[in-house]
């Protein structure tokens, strides 16, 4: 808000008037506490409060958008006007700008630390912090005749280290429950005593993701080796798996 | 010496990949083996010294409770044109003014900087926030719980200081508590 | 030989921010009105020199086409050691995610923590109970009876509030503004 502001040209009879730019109504009342040569310990608050309306009144007319701020204030330093106005009864009666005045002296304050700030902050502008590589050692290359079992196993144990910190252990793995070759026996099992044996239907009815991936992999695994064939009329129809009348093979036979 | 050279030779290397000011203690730390921060002192004296002469381009500065190398002011133009960034924004002076607030009164509530500038705050709060300038340190426990805001140690290492007790006395030096501010 | 020592000043600043090599070329177009590869040669040779002194912690390598500044290999160990203590100062992003889930769903399981960010968080869960910002508060009474996990005292003490309800809302506009601008 209040940014300088002047009128264009057209519609200006009037001199061009620039108000300079306020930060809220503390900053408003400092300007004009130093425009009037004034210490504000010593405010004269009815010339202060007058030209704190009139300023408001410029701003409003140059359609600057009036923050409620400033009305507060405004309020505020006619309140502290009209009791000024009326004849204080005692003498340790409190001077009805004290706060006005702590407030002011306070802002004061906060604009000298701004100040400060800003200076400081100017001066470090191209101050940059750095970016340099770390040089890696390179490893040395040990000659073979000195590599001993003490050197193997320490080389194991930081691959294992290495393994273990890039493979976190909190998720376990389920074990494996289910082997592809037992599925390959129970499916020839099924097939040589079922002409056709659905095998889609049978995939859609595993409780268990894995179990269904074993199963599929099994009756591939039986094509492949020419033991079952199998056939699907369109896509997503029912599979349907049946034997050609070749023997399962004795490594599959046999493990388990 | 050759010991007090070498140290400095770490130093200088840990300061130049840290990124960030470094603590005298962590310094030493590193070094380990018995260095105090004594001798961490001692060699950094020799690393700024090095940095003084003519030729470096680089300079040791004490900032955001620690020390780090960084860059002369000097060479901030060509230094921009050759990493391809914008001149630093500045700091408008509601900034400036909110942030000193927070700087010389921390911890301290929106409300309270709000009073004390006369105007709401929120907005250029939220601006110092993002510039990391500023930061959230927990809840004044009073009615509505207001949040807190501390200055953060970046704050310190942008506008170079050691630490909040070397921010510079606002008030000047030489003049009487309460004494009359004579505006002019 | 001060304008040499100037433009070795210039050539230490770039390379000390450039973080990777930089060729000769355009060291001598950052310092522009006609400086030649020559005249950077004759820099760098300068700021080579002044590195291989006792008592600095850089050395210029020419590598990639181009000169780097960069730390001595003697210091390796330390400096590993030193941005490994750093790092574990820090939170990553994903340490981060993963104790807002923990401070606003507490008490809250691995698989629903993994369900909302997407990705398996049990070795960023690790850390974040290692740093004591996080802690084991028994079992979900649901299958495989995973563990619940909360916040810590210390997670309080941390962020600077008194108990979890003072957490600001993560969709709120932040703080409410205004207030305390005329004196209560």
């Amino acid at each position: 808000m209040g940014t300088t502001a002047a009128l264009s040209d057209d519609q200006a009879p009037r001199p061009a008037v620039a108000l300079p730019a306020f930060e809220g109504p503390l900053d408003l009342l400092l300007h004009l506490v130093r425009e009037n040569r004034v210490s504000i310990w010593d405010i004269p608050i009815a010339t202060i409060c007058d030209q704190f309306h009139a300023t408001l009144e410029r701003m409003a007319e140059l359609d600057l958008e009036i923050a409620g701020e400033y009305l507060v204030y405004a309020a505020w330093l006619l309140a502290i006007k009209s009791r000024m106005l009326l004849p204080r009864p005692a003498d340790d009666e409190e001077d009805p700008r004290r706060e006005l005045v702590e407030r002011l002296a306070e802002y004061e304050k906060v604009k000298a630390a701004a100040a400060l700030l800003a200076g400081l902050d100017e001066m470090r502008r191209g101050v940059m912090g750095l970016r340099v590589a770390v040089e890696q050692r390179e490893p040395e290359d040990l000659p073979l005749a000195e590599i001993d079992l003490l050197t193997l196993a320490e080389a194991m144990r930081g691959v294992m280290e290495r393994y273990r910190r890039e493979h976190p252990a909190a998720l376990e793995l389920e074990p494996l429950r289910h082997t592809v070759e037992e599925k390959m026996r129970a499916l020839y099992d099924l097939i040589s005593r079922q002409r056709a044996f659905p095998l889609l239907s049978h995939l859609l009815t595993r409780p268990d993701r894995l179990e269904a991936v074993t199963w599929l992999l099994a009756g591939l695994e039986l094509v492949r080796l020419g033991v079952a064939e199998a056939h699907q009329r369109s896509h997503f129809a029912e599979i349907f798996v049946t034997a050609t009348g070749r023997a399962l093979p004795e490594e599959v036979t046999s493990r388990g | 010496m050759a010991e007090l050279e070498s140290l400095a030779a770490l130093c200088e290397a840990l300061l130049a990949v840290a990124g960030e000011p470094v603590r005298v203690e962590t310094l030493a730390e590193v070094a380990g083996m018995g260095t105090s921060a004594e001798d961490i002192e001692a060699a950094l004296n020799l690393v700024g010294e090095r940095h003084r002469q003519p030729g470096s381009g680089l300079m040791l500065e004490r900032v955001g409770g620690g020390y780090r190398l960084a860059t002369r002011p000097e060479h901030e133009g060509a230094l921009r044109a050759f990493l391809g960034v914008q001149a630093r924004s500045r700091l408008s002076q509601a900034a400036l003014e909110t942030l000193a607030i927070v700087a010389y009164r921390q911890p301290v509530t929106l409300p309270e900087i709000n009073f004390l500038r006369g105007v709401n705050s929120a907005g250029v709060m939220r601006t110092l926030i993002e510039r990391r300038l500023v930061r959230v340190a927990g809840r004044k426990q009073v009615v509505g719980t207001p949040l807190l805001y501390r200055t953060t140690s970046e704050f310190l290492t942008h506008f170079g200081i050691a630490d909040l007790s070397e921010l510079p006395d606002p008030e000047g030096p030489g003049e009487e508590p309460g004494g009359g501010l004579v505006a002019g």
